[in-house]
């Protein structure tokens, strides 16, 4: 892959910084933290950087102010109770938590939602997409600076939670999901009211395009900005957006067989080659795009039939080991069940995706000035629950 | 403020330093989890706009802010940070606890390492219920709050002994004391062993969409 | 890129094991061999399910090596690397009703896929990107010797991931940068994901055991499998 | 009708003599009013309701109708609040430096004239005192930056110190342009020529150095824009880095000196701004059939005020569009704006002035 020049750019800047760590420091280097709560990290991240002058030499984020412990948690319950604990894991887009871990179940069981369940469930998957990542959108302005985005994002998205809370109940950490189908099915005018939310979102994205894309200010901010190349980014596991920004062509959605319908609509994985902060906050632009089009194409398609398959009233799932991953809207997001024949699961493994995006930090972060730090984290997109579990 | 220790300051200043603090609340916004989503819904989305209640979200350093929004789950890392920042905090400040991770650990209530429920560290005002609690579900906490504020008597605040704002919330439920704290009919002298009773007891919580906390 | 498999068949049909007449998976079969031409024996048990996932499970010492052979044969992506603790927790699974006589814990340790002697096992995961194949490997933590090679040199990505499990496990894992605990406070002592970890505030108030349900209509009368009391959902 | 009442009896509106304690003591509550009229008047209306409309919301409705009370309400809590200082702050200076931002405010008012006699000072070197004050502003922040102890505002403090003195020199190059066309520093004389003269012959429009001194208008705007570190250059208080800068550790009435002085200070350059290149508190003469500023109307000294703030309101509601929807400069993107790209163009647009100010 050939390095273009920003990124040689970027490594120098890298060099120097560490070359000034050996280096004995002159001038007495001053360490900031940047949080446990700060305005720029989303909840309670906590970076302890040492800077030279403006430019950060060490940064190291502190996690676990947000660990809550679920992993020991969905050990003393049962199977419908870990999905209502798991989809407050990434709160931006909680219904699009319970889906890997309701699939891995339903592999164990060796049971399949019936097909009107799939759709519906992946039509839910990608409005969770949107709501996720219009917020990231609108937040974007405000970590930058500009105050108006984040009202547009917060207007926009009420349209989203409003679809999800009349389809399920909840505005935004749903509990729909069953094993083997979903609780109940859509309820009457849903179908159309989705499509105009949708239009709406379009919309939306075209205004973000040119109001926040468009600015030569925001461009001068986040071009060249944090550049990951493709191998470090694949050692450190990124995924999701931060991954294709780097050119790693590679989408959950499309490249494994997992029971939700994304084959029944065409839709395209978008990459760019630079890896830097702008590539991966324009790639998550043109995803909810493309989220947008799923869904239009996926209403039409919806089959009759029932929601849920013929499941035992209190469901005791056999022997055995299943790991399931989807394309999470912060990344790839996966689900390690392992299950003694109980009510509940024997351990659950939750590998979700802001853990490896995060861990970055410290390469990405070395020989950078402190406003880019800020910007940094911003295009690296991560929710606290996500990352502390 | 000599006059407002000795409780002299003469009822229609009250009334306006209680109308001025009610009305100008600059909130610091302490987003933990996911309700700290619901929170920015409702702090910084037109559609339940917390502007217009006089609510500004302006301050981004504890030391500018009047009153707290604790929405999300407090973990035992987080407790010594919430502590000191509560504590950063100028002192005629009030908090609000959203959400029932804050409220008393809610779905994590077995978590080994969720403080179960934030007024274990910082004195609460106004719990919000829910899990996350709508957005006008906390809108209904501020304009509870706010009116707490009015009816609030500023000598207590300050002496911070809560006997006056608990005898006149008392007094107000019994119909002896309207709206306003003037006193409707013959007023009854505080018994020494009630303000004993008075200040070993915390104010009663209001409790959005509920009775106070048995 | 077309989906991997070129079967259709879904591979979880209801009910069907994989039958012997399905075709074998012939490029997990592939990444077998080509891995135990690597470490030869070091390879104690494999698992395959057809076209859908990959177990491997290597002795302890060849830990290292088995993830420099697999990152070489196309494994770059570093999916994520955690602990399992295999006895059966002795404060019960919270399941049964608490209201009956507690029955005596079992203790026997039972490991899941490609079997185990220890009570610990370490497992990771890696994916090849371009064939869309991913792998699990096991390997088992000597029960006297608590430590592992450290696979942050091989993957960075796994420093934070051997940090946690460090801390959730007590399973050390040696030549690790800088082995702190994650998420935990410095002072915390006890490994929480450990099975003989209590949680404290369910020993004080049990949860009101898995009675939640009251029975359905007749036709669920026959396959409720026990009588349960429906005192309250 | 008034002209006509004042022609018939000359008598009896004699000479405008008011004696000398009442025309000082006008002044001193001229120039609070001043001061302190636009900075709640900015504070409410574009900071609380245009900022809210241009999101779709409402703003504060409570107090009073449509929020007009909220400015009461602000002053009034802010007073309550505790007087806080952090332990190992230097305490003196701490407390000094909001009221040298607040000082260089009331400094810089002084000089900006309101109408033929309604002026507070009438210097004859103008607007070269009042940039010359108007970098005290920077003292006073560098003071809040330093004393409060604060890994923040320290770094705060010395972006605005950086900032500051970087977007002086622009405004000071853009200024120049103004003076040589108006060939005076008195700022009377600048608005006097302004609404007298006239481009090629057209004369009924006065000659507002806007028009032709365009290229500065916008430097200046841009450099004003940095002077109150607003949203394109608010890197000293970037919420979302350095919390809230130098303000950091100041809480309650301190605060509130803080915040009024920042507005305070945005509207007396839109004042500075106003005289400079919008003809100030004139309308042009040609209208009254005025061809100096000695035979301008006395009634002017009533009139020119309401002109000179509407003009202020005008400005000042550009620059705060600018800063609700701008995202923020990176600190050595904001320098090298400064230093490569606008004192260039000043000093070319200097030139040009003089050139045809000698070819004309």
């Amino acid at each position: 892959m050939t390095l273009t020049d920003r990124q040689q750019l970027s490594y120098i800047a890298s060099q120097a910084a560490d070359a000034r760590l050996n280096v004995e420091l002159e001038t007495e280097g001053m360490t900031l933290n940047i949080g446990p709560q700060h305005p720029a990290t989303h909840g309670t991240l906590r970076i302890i950087c040492r800077l030279d002058g403006e430019q950060v030499v060490w940064a190291e984020p502190v996690a676990g102010y947000m660990h809550r412990g679920y992993e020991k948690l969905t050990e003393v319950r049962t199977f419908p109770q870990v999905t209502t604990l798991v989809n407050r894991i990434d709160w931006l887009g909680s219904f699009a938590n319970e889906v890997p871990f309701i699939l891995a179940a339903e592999k164990l069981m060796e049971i399949e939602a019936p097909p009107r369940a799939q759709v519906i469930r992946t039509i839910l998957f990608e409005l969770s997409r949107i709501a996720n990542v219009s917020l990231f959108l609108g937040d974007l302005g405000v970590q930058m600076g500009a105050i108006t985005p984040v009202f547009l994002a917060f207007r926009d998205r009420e349209y989203i939670l409003n679809l999800i809370e009349g389809a399920t109940g909840g505005r935004f950490h749903p509990n729909f999901d069953r094993i083997g189908g979903l609780k109940d099915d859509l309820p009457k005018g849903w179908i159309e009211e989705t499509r105009g939310a949708v239009k709406k979102l379009e919309q939306f994205c075209d205004t973000i395009d040119d109001l926040l894309f468009g600015n030569e200010i925001f461009q001068s901010r986040m071009r060249g900005i944090g550049i990951i190349p493709a191998d470090i980014a694949k050692d450190y596991g990124l995924s999701g957006a931060n991954a294709r920004a780097s050119g790693i062509d590679w989408d959950l959605r499309r490249d494994q067989d997992i029971p939700l319908s994304y084959d029944l609509a065409d839709w395209k994985v978008w990459t760019h080659p630079d890896g830097d902060s702008w590539a991966r906050c324009w790639i998550r632009l043109q995803e909810t795009r493309e989220s947008c089009k799923i869904v239009t194409q996926l209403l039409d398609q919806i089959p009759a039939g029932p929601v849920m398959t013929k499941v035992p009233r209190i469901i005791k799932v056999p022997e055995g080991e299943a790991w399931v991953s989807t394309e999470n809207p912060l990344g790839e997001m996966g689900y390690y069940v392992v299950s003694k024949g109980g009510l509940g699961p024997f351990r659950v493994k939750i590998r979700s995706a802001s853990f490896n995006n995060i861990s970055i930090v410290p390469w990405a972060l070395k020989g950078v000035y402190v406003p880019d730090v800020i910007t940094i984290l911003a295009s690296l997109y991560f929710i606290l629950g996500d990352i502390d579990r | 403020m000599g006059l407002v220790d000795k409780g002299r300051l003469p009822a229609p200043l009250t009334k306006l330093f209680n109308m001025s603090r009610s009305y100008s609340l600059w909130v610091y916004q302490w987003g933990l989890a996911c309700c700290a989503i619901e929170m920015g819904a409702a702090f910084g989305s037109p559609r339940y706009d917390v502007m217009r209640l006089g609510v500004i979200p302006l301050p981004a350093s504890p030391r500018q802010a009047d009153f707290v929004c604790v929405s999300g789950t407090v973990t035992d890392k987080m407790a010594p940070a919430v502590k000191r920042l509560w504590e950063q905090m100028p002192e005629p400040k009030y908090a609000i606890s959203m959400g029932s991770c804050a409220n008393c650990g809610g779905p994590y209530w077995d978590s080994y390492s969720v403080t179960k429920g934030v007024d274990q560290i910082i004195p609460i005002d106004v719990y919000v219920p829910g899990c996350p609690p709508r957005p006008e579900a906390l809108l209904e906490g501020i304009v509870l709050l706010q009116q707490r504020i009015k009816n609030e008597d500023m000598a207590a605040k300050w002496r911070g002994d809560e006997f006056t704002t608990l005898q006149r919330t008392r007094a107000m439920e019994a119909g002896e004391v309207d709206r306003d704290g003037e006193l409707i009919n013959e007023p009854t002298e505080p018994t020494p062993e009630m303000a004993q009773a008075a200040d070993s007891v915390q104010p009663e919580p209001i409790v959005v969409g509920g009775g106070p906390i048995e | 890129m077309a989906p991997l498999s070129d079967d259709t068949t879904t591979q979880d049909a209801p009910g069907a094991d994989a039958p012997a007449a399905l075709p074998g998976d012939g490029l997990r079969e592939g990444i077998i061999d080509n891995l135990r031409s690597h470490i030869g024996d070091a390879i104690v048990d494999t698992k395959i399910t057809p076209n859908d996932d990959l177990w491997i499970r290597v002795s302890t010492e060849a830990w290292l090596s088995t993830g420099q052979a697999l990152k070489d044969a196309g494994f770059t992506y570093f999916c994520f690397l955690s602990g399992l603790d295999w006895m059966p927790s002795p404060y019960g699974t919270s399941e049964e009703d608490p209201d009956d006589e507690p029955k005596e814990p079992d203790t026997e340790i039972v490991q899941g896929y490609t079997g185990g002697e220890t009570r610990f096992q370490v497992f990771a995961r890696l994916a090849d990107l371009d064939r869309h194949v991913g792998v699990t490997i096991k390997a088992d933590v000597p029960d006297d010797r608590l430590v592992m090679e450290s696979w942050s040199h091989l993957f960075a990505g796994a420093n934070w991931h051997e940090r946690e499990c460090h801390e959730m496990y007590g399973i050390g894992f040696d030549n690790h940068p800088d082995l702190r605990n994650m998420y935990l406070p410095g002072d915390f002592e006890g490994y929480p994901l450990r099975k003989d970890f209590p949680l404290l505030a369910r020993m004080v108030k049990p949860w009101p055991g898995i009675v939640d349900v009251e029975p359905m209509p007749a036709e669920d009368e026959a396959e409720a499998p026990v009588e349960e009391k429906g005192d309250e959902s | 009708m008034l002209a006509q009442l004042a022609a018939e009896f000359p008598d009896f509106w004699p000479e405008w003599s008011i004696p000398y304690w009442l025309m000082s003591i006008l002044r001193v509550v001229g120039g609070l009013v001043a001061v302190l009229l636009p900075a709640g008047g900015i504070v409410y209306l574009f900071l609380f309701k245009m900022m809210s409309f241009m999101q779709s919301r409402l703003g504060p409705m409570e107090a009073g109708p449509y929020g007009s009370m909220q400015l009461l309400a602000e002053v009034g809590k802010w007073m309550q609040k505790e007087d806080l200082a952090p332990e190992n702050a230097d305490l003196r200076i701490y407390r000094m430096a909001p009221l040298i931002v607040l000082l260089s405010t009331f400094l810089l008012i002084v000089v900006v004239p309101f109408g033929p006699q309604a002026w507070f000072t009438n210097f004859e070197t103008g607007i070269f005192y009042a940039l010359a004050v108007g970098s005290v502003s920077v003292l006073g922040i560098l003071i809040a930056g330093w004393s409060s102890a604060n890994k923040y505002s320290l770094l705060g403090g010395l972006r605005a110190g950086g900032q500051l003195i970087a977007y002086e020199l622009p405004m000071v190059l853009a200024t120049l342009g103004v003076v040589i066309q108006a060939e005076s520093m008195n700022l009377n004389r600048i608005i006097e020529v302004q609404n007298t003269g006239e481009i090629f012959g057209i004369g009924w429009f006065g000659n507002p150095f806007i028009i032709t001194q365009f290229v500065g208008f916008l430097i200046f705007m841009i450099a004003v824009q940095a002077e109150l570190t607003q949203a394109p250059f608010d890197m000293p208080i970037a919420e979302s880095e350095l919390v809230s800068g130098y303000m950091t550790e100041y809480s309650g009435f301190r605060f509130l000196i803080f915040f009024i002085a920042e507005f305070a200070t945005a509207g007396v350059f839109s004042f500075i701004a106003a005289a400079l290149f919008l003809g100030g508190w004139g309308v042009p003469f040609e209208w009254f059939g005025w061809d100096n500023l000695g035979d301008v109307a006395w009634w002017m000294n009533f009139v020119g005020p309401v002109i000179m703030f509407t003009k202020m309101f005008a400005l000042v509601g550009v620059i705060m569009w600018v800063r609700f929807s701008y995202p923020r400069f990176r600190e050595d993107q904001l320098q090298t704006f400064a230093w490569k790209v606008l004192i260039p163009l000043a000093l070319a647009n200097t030139a040009v002035t003089a050139i045809l100010k000698v070819v004309l």
